[in-house]
């Protein structure tokens, strides 16, 4: 029960963070929004493993994590290349 | 060289272990999620983690994009190749039960080569796709 | 034993999940990019490792745990980094923080 | 419960499908779809398709995602505002999803056990591969045993894709266009 | 429970259709391959679906008795999957090859290249410069 | 050298904690063809770029960690109140410039790390001998100025 | 276990096995010319490979092949009947006369550097579509699609044209579409049978008929498929694409791609589904005929507008697949047949056409009309091909042409539609203007002014094209054998003994 | 094959395949080229007499080369029209190879190869129709036909030559398709077999207007026939040179489609039958319009060719109205006159051509005086001409006289009122030819010239003669348009009306 109660605590996280990650404003916010959401979902993984007893979901999720990663280097890399004063919203 | 050193330095420490992870994914697709398919994208994500952080240039030196298409070719003919060792055995395509004294052991190994086939084959090609995409992106 | 433990991780998963809303609660709240990072951060670490540790707890010595133990060492080995990777390619972007004093330039 | 954790990150993927066709940047547009697929990543574990999170994750919120960006940093980010009326493409989707709504009705309920997909073939897999394949994991049973086959194709179609990438960027020793096309 | 016993199948339909709507609806090449994507994985969402069963868990052998889901919908939506980022990454391609040749990602401004309407196509090739270049200010603040 | 023990240490253990199965002999032999594998990646990527590592960093580091731990966990707290009670806890953002004193990319790359893990304090930009700091308060900033943090990543880098 | 005894007991999987594992083989090879040698070995293998196959199914056995040993609907299984094995026939037979034609052509057409990667393409797009047509899994047919568009898109990008990246790309949205909807009829289907096997949904699926959700699945299946075979509001992709691919390709596609997806088509309206319901229950027809007379009325027309033959060729391509359905859409044997025929045929005619178009192009670089003004005069055998292909396009009587528009116009009359037959005749009439421009310009004008003399076309180009060509002719003339396959194949799929 | 009559068969329409080949063969080498059409031409002759025997005897050579399907066969039958067309058809060959040497040389005419080979191939197309034995075998070869001389008509290649020739092939092949094919589709959707068949094949098969509009279908599908209003494609043929007008728009092509006509009416229709059917008499009409309005146009005509295919227009309806007329005797004349039409209609056109090569002169307003230099041309016309106007001795007579026999015999009177102002009409555009060219003193004619060149010459005075020959002995021919009809006919029969002629019990005497 108290991993269900972790469960929907996380996604109430996940759910500030989407918000965020549509409302913006900058391009950075959005990032922000989305690595967080990423690693919200991580714990989520973890704590839904426990809830349905099956924790050998946890590679799952540590793929998560650093495809979380590795997605977040590539947008800031991405950003980087883009020419000033022309950001995206 | 010296900007940006903070993500090269960590990059560089997770790397090895993101490849070791991708490996377990890799070998332990029989008992848990994961398989050649899974492997092969994080191995290939590891390398282009490398890449990212890096530049194209020192990624080349890491992994050449010269000897991944062969590398691709080998692993849909590892996969192939076990298809074709069950026919010459006088099985059916894939039957892997032929490929041991035991059908269960048959299958194992069977599961294990090709699943190997896949994460190789996955990974070089999707590294040959970044690197064609960064190539052009220099 | 076993009733501590369960205690224990209830404990530190409610923990997580206040901190992690807390967290999300600040994303929202706070002005401007450079201040959201730090609420960010606050779900990265402590929420993560709360709600890790009281997983920990559950599995008892086991490969779990270890698992768990590998999926916080990561975040915390790469939530800094993002992060600092982040407001680095802000700043150089020119996207200005909003300070409550000048900025120091020494 | 997983059924509350399923309908909430449906939401989700309903609010993030919205923002993306409503959103204009198409720089927002890929990082949401980033998120998107980590979303339905995170459904299908809700759906007990473990692997299957597993590669949706690898692929389309990591490799996928990663193609975009770089597509993106070679050909911009800007998007021209519609110009089109948007009445043929609306109503073409408005048919196909009332005829896909009108065929729910006699569709089996969402998680039934008694379902027919359950009933036919399905169930030798599960009773019968760990003592005939030997593997714990189903999936990679019938994946690589019982369907190897179309794993083989799936593995060509990986191979496709990366020759044809191959032709269409690798390195090229001269350009042979038409006049009229212009580098950027 | 029983009213809304197929919600999830409404909802993945909602979702095919979204993603069906960007890849026609939008001019942008990207786009249209992002929409393609969305397109897609909510198709695999159905699959998933299908394949659920209420009170199961994930077909790894585990405790003798339990009530697994179906692993055949997982299977085919794997191979789904990476028949997705294949042809995901060939689009892709073909967009960064069509903008060298072209200069350009939008549909309209593509087709007015190649048979060009009236007027000199160059022109319209300026288009969509302006289109987005306001957001620059409103992402400083 | 120093990487190739480091690595032969922890990379045959990250393999065996993952799996689990320490008694399947192929998976053992696969394990150890893993290992190889990923170590002379390592390696390789060491070479082009080598990192200065010192086996005895991986003594300190325990220590240093649960140090951090603390810090992390009040400065959690302190951002945590002023999520809740913006009233009472207002935000004072600033940005400064910082003096440290590691002298290697390792050490620096830790210092900024642990400036960045702490909520409140962000390193944005590390150059040679100077890390440009964003804090959610003033006082943040002061804690970090005391060069606390500054000194133990310091001596935990052990200069020669 | 000889090799001998191996390879005869495997023949089924050795058909698409062979060219798919080939094509890295190719990859490996590394050099253009050796890259070619061996996929032209490969496609000839392949050929025999089909025709060992047809001679064992020729009685109307049925030859089932369990991938794996899994039995059928646990595992994937290829089915070979007779419809099966003529569209193998044609498909690598044409594969095996378009690799033994490339060399040549991709010389003149294709970098050198992008050559192994060519035919590695050319493969794999063979593999596909061979696969596509011999698998009796639902599913297993959505991947061999994909092997085969996926190579598709990337061979057809190859054009030298920028048009081609244009097309291609448009190919690949409007085919992922196509396949993105196949599997969501595949998968309702799944849904309510629990299996994917063909056979098995033949089976089970006559008691499900009622169900909307069957209804919905043959809908998605049906336009998915469309979308693939180019039927007629859905053909937008295919002009551009065939116009803009290079000459092999073109040729190569022109004579398979849309062939296999109409076998797919024919295979899921008649054995999956079942003629009583695809016909009975759902009235495909009143959807399929008028869309196919509108397609071979306009795009029959819009060929003769065309100044670039290759895409006046791809007009009319769309135009013969409005035959196809058609025949397809008359529902009794004859009409079956005649489409059956067609499908078979048209592979033949439009082959030698393409490849005669690629001859022209190695020589002068164009297929325009106007550039082809006189060329008859200096390649006169190149051209003598193109007009026995045009010819049978027309459906001129000791052509292979003939012999299908004759069933399909038997079939119309048959059901007593005499409009249909009217049409047929009158786009005949259309397809002698098409034709006959291109044999006016290039027999009758002069070269036009300022273009340098230039050879006939070289012999490695010419041989491919006259077996073609001849083909049409003795197939013909000896009609027996393809009509009583056709034949047979059309009362198999529509059970009515052989 | 192992009968010498099958073989003949093949070999007929081997030799002019062959000759095409050989003449690409022979390309640039003039003397090669042109031996290998005048011994392929000579060949074919013997080939086509050395059947004419068992033909007469009642024999029917057969040759199956294809079966496409049940029913469908590419088959050849050598029965009496056929073999009656064939004879003209080799017979002229030669002759008129002749004269296209004369001809092409004379005026140094370009692309000579093309022009021969495809020649040849006209003529095998040409043979595949006499023998056909079947309309699909005949379709085929009438489409060759078609297609064939397209490069024939467009010899010139200048914009105004390619105009017609699209007017020429259009015309042809929408007819062919768009009507013919239907045609011989309802045929053998109706009785499962297209072979001709001694009787009809449809007769009873089909009803009034049905069988009707069936006719309708074949007789303006029949567009080498050229009825009115699908007349329009010969006149416009007439950009070719003169040999290939002479040839293939007097003998081949025009013959081949009223040859269809007479085919189809015996042996798909059936006489019987179309007797029986009121709706079918609308035939009668039509064939006698186009005489009529074809002759008042030729009348109209300065250019000698167009005047000469206007007059081939009317004259061609002259063989179907024979045929129309329904009488056996007509039908016997619509058969004869195919023969007699071709003689005398190519001989004028050799007299045009041959003025054209010497005098260049295209109208007839120019052509005064011009007997008296061109002595053997003109005369050659006049026999000609008096042989269209069908004045004895000249062939013309005898296929007028049987039609018209017919006509009165079925009480036909509007026929017979057509054939009669027709004569006159011809009288009216012919006679002044001869008058103009015999009879008005040549103007300034400042270029002297005189006779054409020799072979044209030859070849003039051969068809010339064949007219008047025809005329009298015309025994073979009409024993073979007796054997279409099934009369015996004795040697003594006399077209001099002397003899009563016995109508066979089995024709129905009154009109419909």
């Amino acid at each position: 029960m108290i991993f269900a109660a972790a469960a929907l605590g996380i996604l109430v996280v996940m759910g500030l963070a989407l918000a965020r990650a549509f409302l913006g404003p900058s391009v950075y916010d959005r990032i922000l929004a989305v690595n967080m959401f990423g690693t919200k979902t991580v714990l989520l993984i973890a704590v839904y493993g426990f809830l349905t007893e099956r924790p050998d979901f946890l590679d799952i999720a540590i793929t998560y994590a650093l495809i979380n990663f590795i997605g977040i280097i590539a947008v800031l890399k991405f950003v980087e290349r883009l020419d000033n004063g022309t950001l995206p919203d | 060289m010296q900007r940006d050193f903070v993500l090269r330095i960590i990059a560089k420490l997770l790397i090895p272990y993101i490849l070791l992870f991708a490996l377990y994914v890799q070998f332990h697709g029989d008992f848990g999620p994961g398989g050649g398919f899974q492997a092969g994208v994080i191995f290939a994500a590891g390398i282009i983690l490398y890449a990212l952080v890096n530049g194209f240039e020192q990624a080349v030196r890491l992994v050449s994009p010269r000897i991944l298409p062969p590398i691709a070719a080998f692993g849909v003919l590892l996969y192939g190749g076990v298809g074709v060792v069950s026919m010459l055995r006088g099985g059916a395509f894939l039957d892997y039960n032929l490929l041991a004294h035991d059908p269960v052991h048959g299958q194992h190994y069977g599961i294990l080569l090709i699943e190997l086939g896949v994460g190789i084959t996955v990974a070089s090609i999707m590294l040959t796709i970044f690197y064609a995409f960064m190539e052009r992106n220099r | 034993m076993a009733l501590l433990l369960d205690l224990l991780t209830t404990l530190l998963l409610a923990a997580g999940v206040f901190l992690g809303i807390s967290g999300g609660v600040g994303v929202h709240r706070f002005p401007d990019f450079y201040s959201r990072v730090h609420a960010a951060g606050v779900t990265d670490t402590l929420s993560a490792g709360c709600i890790l540790l009281g997983l920990m707890l559950q599995a008892g010595l086991t490969l779990i745990s270890m698992k768990l133990l590998f999926i916080l060492l990561f975040l915390w080995y790469t939530s800094p980094v993002a992060s600092h990777a982040l407001t680095r390619a802000a700043e150089h972007s020119g996207l200005k923080p909003v300070l409550s004093e000048p900025r120091d330039a020494s | 419960m997983t059924h509350l954790i399923d309908i909430v990150l449906l939401t989700f993927l309903v609010a993030t499908a919205i923002a993306i066709v409503r959103l204009n940047s198409l720089f927002a547009v890929v990082m949401l779809f980033g998120i998107y697929s980590l979303i339905t990543a995170g459904v299908f574990i809700a759906l007990d398709a473990v692997d299957v999170a597993f590669t949706e994750a690898a692929v389309g919120a990591g490799i996928s995602t990663v193609l975009m960006l770089g597509t993106l940093a070679l050909v911009g980010h800007r998007q021209a505002p519609q110009q089109h009326s948007r009445a043929l493409p609306l109503t073409v989707v408005v048919i196909t999803g009332v005829v896909l709504l009108w065929g729910t009705a006699d569709m089996p309920r969402f998680g039934d056990p008694e379902a027919p997909v359950h009933q036919h073939v399905a169930p030798r897999y599960i009773q019968d591969s760990p003592a005939e394949v030997g593997v714990p994991n189903m999936v990679t049973s019938v994946l690589a045993s019982y369907r190897g086959f179309d794993t083989l194709g799936e593995t060509a179609v990986v191979f496709t894709a990366g020759v044809a990438v191959l032709v269409l960027l690798g390195r090229r020793r001269r350009q042979h266009r038409d006049p009229g096309s212009s580098g950027d | 429970m029983e009213l809304l016993g197929q919600y999830n199948y409404w909802v993945v339909f909602f979702l095919m259709m979204t993603g069906f709507y960007v890849v026609i609806a939008r001019g942008n090449l990207v786009a249209k391959i992002v929409g393609l994507n969305i397109f897609q994985t909510s198709v695999f969402l159905l699959y998933i679906s299908m394949g659920k069963v209420s009170g199961g868990t994930a077909p790894i052998v585990a405790d003798p008795g339990s009530l697994y889901s179906n692993p055949l919908p997982h299977v085919l939506i794997l191979t789904a999957i990476v028949v997705g980022v294949a042809t995901t990454a060939l689009g892709l391609a073909l967009v960064v090859r069509i903008k060298e040749a072209y200069g350009t990602v939008e549909e309209d401004e593509i087709y007015a290249q190649d048979d060009p309407p009236h007027g000199s196509a160059p022109a319209l090739a300026q288009g969509s410069e302006t289109a987005t270049a306001d957001s620059a200010g409103e992402a400083r603040r | 050298m120093a990487y190739l023990i480091l690595s032969s240490l922890t990379l045959p253990a990250f393999w065996l904690l993952l799996s689990g199965f320490w008694d399947h002999g192929l998976l053992l032999a696969f394990g150890a063809l893993s290992v190889v594998i990923a170590a002379g990646f390592g390696l390789r990527m060491e070479r082009l770029e080598p990192t200065c590592y010192r086996p005895a960093m991986l003594l300190r580091i325990p220590a240093y960690w649960v140090w951090l731990t603390g810090e992390i966990v009040k400065a959690n707290i302190d951002v945590v109140k002023r999520i809740w009670w913006p009233q009472e806890h207002p935000i004072s953002p600033t940005m400064q410039r910082l003096h440290c004193t590691q002298q290697t990319l390792l050490g620096k790359t830790i210092y900024a790390n642990s400036i960045t893990l702490t909520p409140g304090t962000v390193a944005i930009e590390v150059s040679d001998n100077e890390i440009l700091v964003h804090a959610l308060s003033g006082a943040a900033l002061q804690d970090l100025a005391t060069g606390d943090m500054d000194r133990r990543v310091t001596r935990l880098e052990g200069a020669r | 276990m000889s090799l001998g005894t191996a390879i005869a007991q495997n023949l089924p999987a050795l058909q698409v096995v062979l060219p798919l594992l080939a094509a890295p083989v190719c990859l490996l090879l590394g050099r253009g010319r050796a890259a070619w040698a061996w996929a032209t070995l490969v496609a000839w293998l392949g050929l025999l490979i089909s025709l060992a196959l047809l001679l064992q199914v020729s009685d109307g056995s049925v030859l089932r092949y369990a991938f794996g040993g899994w039995a059928a609907p646990w595992g994937i299984e290829y089915v070979v009947d007779r419809l099966a094995a003529m569209v193998l026939l044609i498909v690598s037979l044409i594969g095996a006369l378009v690799l033994s034609y490339a060399r040549h052509s991709v010389d003149a057409e294709i970098d050198a550097d992008r050559q192994p990667l060519f035919y590695t393409l050319l493969l794999l797009c063979l593999a596909g579509l061979l696969g596509i047509v011999i698998t009796g899994d639902a599913f297993n047919l959505f991947v061999l699609l994909e092997v085969s568009s996926l190579s598709t898109y990337a061979l057809i990008s190859l054009g030298r044209n920028r048009r081609a990246l244009t097309a291609a790309y448009q190919y690949l949205v409007m085919g992922t579409i196509g396949a993105t909807f196949y599997i969501i009829g595949v998968g309702l289907l799944y849904m309510v049978t629990g299996t994917l096997n063909m056979a098995d949904l033949a089976q089970r699926l006559p008691e499900l008929a009622h169900l909307r959700t069957v209804k919905t699945a043959f809908a998605f299946i049906s336009v998915g498929l469309a979308l693939k075979l180019a039927m007629f509001p859905l053909h937008l992709w295919l002009p551009n694409a065939y116009t803009y691919a290079p000459s092999v390709v073109s040729a190569f596609l022109a004579a398979t791609a849309t062939k296999v997806a109409l076998y797919a088509m024919i295979r899921m309206f008649y054995t999956v589904f079942g003629a009583p319901f695809s016909f009975g229950t759902m009235h495909v027809e009143w959807l399929i005929l008028p869309l196919a007379a509108a397609a071979i009325f306009i795009a029959s027309v819009v060929a003769v507008f065309q100044h670039d033959i290759k895409r006046m060729l791809a007009y009319s391509s769309v135009a013969q697949i409005g035959y196809m359905l058609l025949g397809l859409g008359m529902v009794n044997l004859t009409g079956l047949t005649a489409s059956l025929l067609h499908l078979f045929n048209h592979a033949l005619m439009k082959g030698a056409l393409f490849l005669a178009l690629g001859a022209v192009v190695y020589r002068i670089g164009s297929t325009n009309i106007e550039r082809m003004g006189g060329i008859a005069r200096e390649m006169p055998w190149t051209m003598a091909a193109f007009v026995v292909g045009g010819l049978s396009l027309i459906g001129v009587p000791l052509t292979v042409g003939f012999v299908s528009k004759w069933y399909l116009l038997l079939g119309a009359m048959e059901n007593g539609w005499w409009p249909l037959v009217i049409l047929i005749l009158a786009t005949s009439l259309i397809a002698v203007v098409y034709v006959w421009r291109v044999v006016e310009a290039a027999y009758f004008r002069a070269r036009p002014a300022g273009s340098a003399p230039v050879s006939e076309a070289p012999l490695t180009l010419l041989v491919p094209i006259w077996l073609l060509a001849l083909a049409n002719v003795y197939l013909g003339i000896h009609t027996r054998p393809l009509i009583g396959l056709a034949g047979s194949a059309a009362a198999d799929l529509l059970g009515v003994g052989p | 094959m192992t009968d010498w009559n099958a073989i003949g068969i093949v070999l007929a329409l081997v030799i002019p395949l062959g000759a095409m080949g050989g003449i690409w063969l022979f390309h640039g080498r003039p003397e090669q080229r042109e031996r290998v059409t005048l011994v392929a031409a000579g060949l074919l002759l013997l080939v086509v007499l050395s059947l004419l025997p068992s033909v007469l005897a009642g024999l029917r050579p057969e040759w199956v080369f294809a079966e496409l399907f049940p029913g469908i066969a590419i088959a050849f039958r050598v029965e009496p029209l056929g073999m009656l067309f064939a004879l003209v058809a080799a017979l002229l060959w030669p002759i008129n190879s002749v004269y296209s040497i004369g001809y092409m040389r004379g005026n140094n005419e370009p692309h000579q190869t093309r022009f021969y080979g495809y020649f040849a191939l006209a003529l095998f197309a040409t043979m595949g129709i006499a023998f056909a034995a079947n309309l699909v075998t005949l379709f085929v070869f009438y489409e060759l036909l078609t297609l064939s001389t397209y490069p024939l008509v467009t010899h010139k290649g200048n914009d105004a030559a390619r105009a017609a020739g699209r007017v020429y092939l259009g015309i042809l092949i929408t007819t062919s398709i768009g009507l013919l094919l239907p045609a011989i589709l309802w045929v053998w959707s109706l009785t499962g077999t297209t072979d001709f068949t001694v009787g009809g094949l449809v007769g009873d098969k089909l009803q009034g207007p049905w069988l009707g509009l069936l006719l309708f279908l074949f007789m303006f599908g029949i567009g080498k026939a050229a009825l009115m209003p699908i007349h329009r494609w010969l006149p416009a043929a007439m950009v070719a040179p003169t040999p290939v007008s002479a040839l293939l728009h007097a003998v081949a092509v025009v013959k081949a489609g009223v040859f269809s006509v007479v085919k189809v009416i015996v042996y798909v229709f059936g006489v019987d039958s179309l007797h029986a059917v009121p709706a079918a008499s609308w035939l009668l009409y039509v064939a006698g319009f186009t005489i009529i309005v074809a002759s008042l146009i030729a009348l109209r005509q300065d250019n000698l060719k167009r005047r000469l295919a206007y007059s081939t227009i009317s004259q061609l309806s002259y063989v179907v109205l024979g045929a129309a007329i329904l009488a056996p005797v007509s039908i016997i004349g619509a058969a004869l006159h195919i023969v007699a039409h071709a003689f005398g209609k190519i001989t004028l056109f050799f007299a045009a051509g041959s003025i054209y090569t010497a005098a260049h002169k295209t109208e007839i307003s120019q052509l005064r005086g011009i007997g008296w230099r061109m002595p053997w041309t003109m005369t050659a016309f006049s026999i000609g001409a008096l042989s269209m106007i069908g004045v004895p001795p000249a062939a013309g007579f005898i296929s007028k006289w049987y039609m018209l026999l017919g006509a009165f015999e079925t009480q036909q009177l509007f026929a017979v009122g057509v054939i009669v102002l027709s004569t006159v009409l011809n009288a009216a555009y012919f006679l002044p030819i001869i008058f103009t060219a015999f009879a008005r003193p040549a103007e300034d004619d400042p270029a002297q010239h005189g006779e054409a060149p020799r072979p044209i010459v030859i070849a003039l005075a051969c068809t010339a003669g064949l007219t008047v020959l025809f005329f009298l002995f015309h025994q073979v021919p009409l024993d073979l348009a007796g054997q279409l009809v099934e009369l015996p006919l004795s040697d003594d029969f006399q077209p001099n009306g002397s003899q009563p002629y016995v109508p066979p019990s089995n024709i129905p005497q009154a009109l419909p």
